[in-house]
């Protein structure tokens, strides 16, 4: 456990937590970030909705949904051995669901009404008040958005952030535990970070932090608290003694390139309208990963001596990490350049960082997520600038950019951290966080979900 | 009688089969198994990490014949297995007390 | 057989077939149903077509074409034994072709054109008339899309609804017998729901029954005939001595996140444009789905003491078909309620029911679309009301409508029950229904299509 | 390779490229044709870009991807032995990547700048002077797209017809090998292909071939790349002895449908409006599949005595490959029948052609792709034909369009098949291009990947 | 003691455990297996062409038991497997010289 | 020589094959059988309902030794196989009369 206390305060502090002087000097105008003040249809000229707007964020927010189901699912369950192969599936799917349904009773209101810095107000509890005539400002003046809309879009994201954590601590972790861990860091450390860092008047909006698709607010976040839990959980019965081998790579195929997929949904929909930032963010994606993809093929084919599969996707994952908070910010060679070290820093973090530490982090969600997503949070503040090729901001410059971009991740891997620790300690107190010896062996698909996956 | 076990190398299956059918064996039953033994395994990539993995797929052939067919049928998989490198097989030779052949009941030689 | 004559009686009786009387005082004006009236070019001030609307048709198209492949196919053939997994996937992908040149060839003419109440007319048969320039009309005035893509729209639904039946006879039925039932049912009793419920002058459409998407059109219609006709070709060999399980889950997963993800194109799509409807069905598609996961799921954990992923997804499908006719009539809440609700209802007529009557429906299309699309059919009259969150109808009565819900749901079962049971039973007579024991043995994917799924 | 030659000149003269007389006879205006002139906004009233246009191409570029990933890596990879199943899915996911980047370093500018009739300029290197603010203009006038997405949308293009080729030499083909190969085919046949056929002032494009979506540029481009390369190659170990069967169809399954549903993209995105063209395109893309599924199932039903699943995918994609360059100038008739006869003359190619030849191309690239690819090529000039339902050209005659298409065959044979057969012969000569018998034997997954598909 | 291994069809399982149990014996190992034999096996498809698949799932049952209990168990096994088809399978016999129990060192009929 | 099999648990592969690398044992084959018994299996939901599965997963594995291995291979087994809780599995010995090496020809302990 000190090790995980340590190994945050380390990163926390490298990050330039510690100095916020630097970063209130940061630019505080955030002109092209996810902040969403919801309209007033009285006290502007009335805003109005296109249709292909419409249509497009439609498909985002299922593109979204499916990066969780089945594309988390399969790029999660190909990954662990047959006997435990249903049940991260079935843990992304309830996680998924039970996040959704919390996220219209009281995560959409605390999340995206105003409140004070860190959280929002529960005016909005059980949808009260969104209809379907409510509209949702854009980035756009004047284009808005079915409020309804823009609610379901951002469910896909909480869903699919919460079920990113279950990679940390799969094959041991206690179905039911999983679960209240996830309604509680829900509440606790995600929607203080959507609210803090996508809402007008929330901390590090103000601050002008800018995360375009959540690489703090969704990809750290989960990173740093599938670490912690896998930590407090410790290692899987045979870790570092068996090969503890994927047991169907073509699950992992197909979820993987259903992530990829659906990311442009998660990526360009961020954008919120049919627009160029839709089309330039599209592009970046798209060149991110695939940069991701060929860096890590070539880092291990050097060093291995073989191109692997598992390697390339991966690879492409650490790309498409690191592009989402520039995706609508950064030029296409910037994303290229952010996607190919995404990718080289996963890598490193799976293999050095990993062996270093000793640490049992299952999917390595930390690996690809948190680390690859802290290169794109701090990297964005580079990549923004127009003398990259990036779209710039008033006033820009590229330390004190840079520095914003530090305190965002040091906040989130501080707060995401400590929530994550406190509530996964508490949980395993009370109700326990790990299954038993015995279940373990067993597999958790026949021990707690009653099923195998095949018989073939 | 005897059951003639034979471990071999999986690509090498159709032409044991083969050989076999040539001196007159048309009856076997096949299993996929893993062989350890001297033939070195493979190395598995996960996530820029190494693993070794000692075990090889074999393919393992039950065949049982009478006591004069055990000749025959040695030479047979010998020659059709055989590829001079190592981790070609082995060949166990168990006796038999007894063959019934269910669908008729009838047994000894006539249940081959 | 008796069984099931008796059965389907019942059902209908139960649910106010008897009493026309009182469903022709129900609400007779449909605003917000799918009714279509191909626009005349001449005798309107021309209607617009919208490049948004297009778009977001054009998608829900292809949405719906991969609920049925690989969706379904992989959903169905998840739960079969491994040598029948090929059969079903064979047959989806045939009958959904078949089904879709019959729909151009005389599809779309019977069931869009006017006709008489029960069916249209031959006037655009092989689409003769239907150009680039065609207009169909939307539920908004002046609105109007290519008729070219409503038609396409229709198209997939009328190939999903036919495949959804094989469900219910998998892993011993004929396949020819399977493709000569499917054209003909789908001429019977698919292209005169349409009609009737869907056309203007249809005769449940002029009675006012409220069926957004198709709750009975598509699912109960499917979930009756598969029903018959798993009573009428008899159990499988094996069933209730051997535990006929399914061969492999990851394929099932895969085909119901699918499946979800193409709902939305049913169900978000039947709004036709691209507009504030169309969100809300997104929204009640979303969290009807989440609420029969979560519902299946809590259930079985207290019953059967573990979740088990099937069921989560099984829910989940549920709650899908549940809120199929109410996608765009429901208000959030009432969609939470009545996913949650259809959901229950299937794991009921699941366990329940179908051991009560001992009949073998393979893979409960009764028990999910049939059960769950009662529900939901009957539910649509009740959450439409705008005290309930509902969008409303002029001169909305609660009483009233779902009393014309349950005769529109008692017509469905009557006619579909009657039709695939007059169909099977003549089936079975001219050319046999069923393979031979050995080849059901053996298996239908080597003995009727000289396949193997798997070479491992 | 006396074959191989001898086979494709043979092609090429029975196609009428011995004949140009002919075709520059035929219609030289080909208005519906995929050329592109990017907007120079300073010469011409402001286009308008519209947010539908944009959604729905941002959707088509998507649905393009998803036919390469997860799409073509299942296809292939199902229908491979299991030890080999990885490395054409690595193949796929690798080559891909490799092409998305060097589309946008040099490809896009090459292929779709003003240059000679065979290849553009290095103007747009490295993207230079695309912007998010660059235009793009479609086929109507007036009405732009952001040219960052039209760039992006032929990039999933490039990258998917690379990949096409490797089903050609699978199970035995070094990776290193392939890789170098596709770069370099890329540039030297594919580029040119798309400037010859698709821009303005292109030898094809000027001649007035019609190519809608890419059935020469594409599919019997990379079908006769796939043909060279596995006459060079040489039969796999075991061909013509053992049974090669398929080792996952249900893989096979996913990935056919995928292909299905994201050639939409592929072919109505090719309209690069959400248009009426496009509804066009999409309706006939669903009909040329369906009817090339039950063409196939009826053929080998009647000839095989059994319908197999891989036969009805197969078929289906036969048919997409037919109809691909017809896809918006054919009517819905004609559509029917260009997928029925696209998928029949498939199937001959795979069996009579295939045996007649002896040769070994692994996954049936060229009976696929280049066979059905030559049906549709040539029959474009028929089913546009307003006589027969098409939307028809200027100056129209049959026989004309028919001799210009069949020249643009040709070329595209002769072309692609030299420039495939110097490149691998170089390559196979400088680094090796098969692997060795050991190698072979264990599996490219192991040997080539390090990696195992199932650990069931 | 002896081993008895018997090749059955696969859809026979259920009998033939229940058969077994009815005579008393209720441990055994089961593994899948592929039989050769008279039995003709099944043709598939390939994308239009046609090829013959000589193998057939079989089951490999290995029941060791005292000597005394072998005519029963052979009849049990008898009973419950025959179809009178072609490729019901066969049953070895063979001796084993010693069984152990791992779990508490038990040898002999003990370990059974 | 002798013909050992043994069923264990899956989990304890690696501790026994380790253990037989210590006593000099490199060669042995290995198969995935399913095995019925005193130990109980699991339960399974289908869709709301229940049933057991009673065969449990287990390694086999069979190891031709010399006879005068036998003690050393058994207690090598026998301590790292065992849980000591039901369902650890049987140690079988029978009788080879014959091993043959494919790739060299040579027999008997030779062939080892
Ligand atoms: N003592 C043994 N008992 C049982 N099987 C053995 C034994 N030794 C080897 N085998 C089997 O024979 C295969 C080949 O053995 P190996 O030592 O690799 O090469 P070779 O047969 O050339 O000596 C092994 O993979 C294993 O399946
Ligand atoms: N000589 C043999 N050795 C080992 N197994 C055999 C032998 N002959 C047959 N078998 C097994 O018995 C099965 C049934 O044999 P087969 O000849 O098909 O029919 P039958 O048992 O009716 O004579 C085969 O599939 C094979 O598994
Ligand atoms: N008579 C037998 N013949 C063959 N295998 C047996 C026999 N009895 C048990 N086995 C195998 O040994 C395994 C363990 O047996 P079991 O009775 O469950 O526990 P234990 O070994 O502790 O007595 C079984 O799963 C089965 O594979």
């Amino acid at each position: 456990m000190k090790t995980a206390l340590l190994f945050l305060t380390l990163l926390a502090a490298g990050l330039g937590l510690g100095s916020p002087g630097f970063a209130q000097e940061a630019a505080t105008l955030a002109t092209v970030s996810e902040a969403v003040a919801v309209a007033d249809s009285a006290d502007q000229a009335a805003p109005t909705v296109d249709k292909g707007d419409v249509a497009w964020m439609l498909v985002s927010t299922i593109l979204v949904l499916l990066m969780a189901l089945p594309g988390l699912a399969l790029f999660y369950g190909g990954m662990l051995r047959a006997k435990n192969a249903l049940s991260v599936m079935t843990q992304v799917f309830a996680i998924s669901s039970l996040i959704g349904v919390l996220w219209v009773v009281y995560g959409y209101s605390l999340a995206f009404t105003a409140g004070n810095p860190v959280i929002g107000s529960f005016d909005k509890l059980f949808l009260s008040g969104v209809t379907v005539d409510s509209l949702a400002a854009t980035f756009t003046d004047g284009v808005a958005l079915p409020e309804l809309l823009f609610m379901l879009f951002q469910l896909t994201f909480a869903g699919l952030t919460a079920a990113l954590i279950v990679g940390g601590l799969a094959e041991r972790v206690k179905f039911s535990a999983l679960l209240v861990f996830s309604a509680l860091w829900f509440t606790l450390a995600y929607l203080p970070m959507v609210h803090m860092v996508w809402v007008e008047g929330g901390l590090m909006f103000d601050k002008g932090e800018l995360d375009f698709a959540g690489g703090t607010v969704v990809h750290i976040n989960a990173g740093v608290a599938a670490l912690v839990g896998a930590l407090v959980i410790g290692r899987r019965l045979g870790f570092g003694r068996e090969h503890l081998a994927p047991h169907n790579l073509t699950l992992t195929l197909i979820g993987g390139a259903l992530l990829w997929f659906g990311w442009f949904g998660f990526n360009a929909g961020s954008s919120l309208e049919a627009n160029g930032i839709a089309v330039l963010a599209a592009v970046n994606t798209m060149l991110a990963s695939m940069a991701g993809a060929l860096a890590w093929m070539a880092m291990e084919w050097i060093v291995r001596g073989k191109p692997s599969l598992l390697g390339v996707v991966t690879g492409a994952i650490g790309g498409l990490v690191a592009i989402t908070p520039a995706a609508g910010l950064a030029g296409p060679m910037g994303a290229l350049v952010l996607g190919a070290l995404g990718s080289l820093a996963a890598l490193w973090a799976i293999t050095a960082l990993k062996a270093r530490f000793g640490y049992d982090e299952t999917l390595d969600v930390f690996g690809v997520h948190g680390v690859a997503g802290i290169v794109g949070a701090i990297g964005t503040g580079i990549v923004v600038s127009p003398a990259l090729g990036g779209v710039g901001l008033d006033g820009y410059s590229m330390g004190a950019q840079v520095l914003t971009q530090m305190t965002g991740v040091g906040l989130v891997i501080v707060w995401s951290g400590l929530v994550s620790f406190v509530l996964f300690k508490l949980i395993d107190l009370v109700m326990g966080l790990r299954v038993s010896e015995e279940q373990e062996r067993e597999g958790l698909d026949t021990s707690t979900h009653g099923e195998q996956a095949y018989k073939l | 009688m005897k059951m003639v076990t034979a471990i071999i190398k999986p690509f090498k299956m159709d032409d044991v089969r083969e050989a076999l059918a040539e001196v007159g064996i048309t009856g076997l039953t096949l299993s996929e198994v893993k062989g350890f033994g001297r033939q070195r395994g493979h190395t598995e990539l996960y996530r820029g990490a190494e693993y070794t993995v000692d075990f090889l797929p074999k393919i393992r052939l039950d065949i049982a014949i009478d006591d004069a067919q055990v000749d025959t049928v040695l030479d047979a998989i010998m020659k059709a297995a055989q590829t001079g490198k190592i981790g070609d097989g082995k060949i166990f030779i168990q006796p038999i007390e007894q063959v019934i052949r269910i669908r008729t009941g009838e047994s000894g030689s006539d249940a081959l």
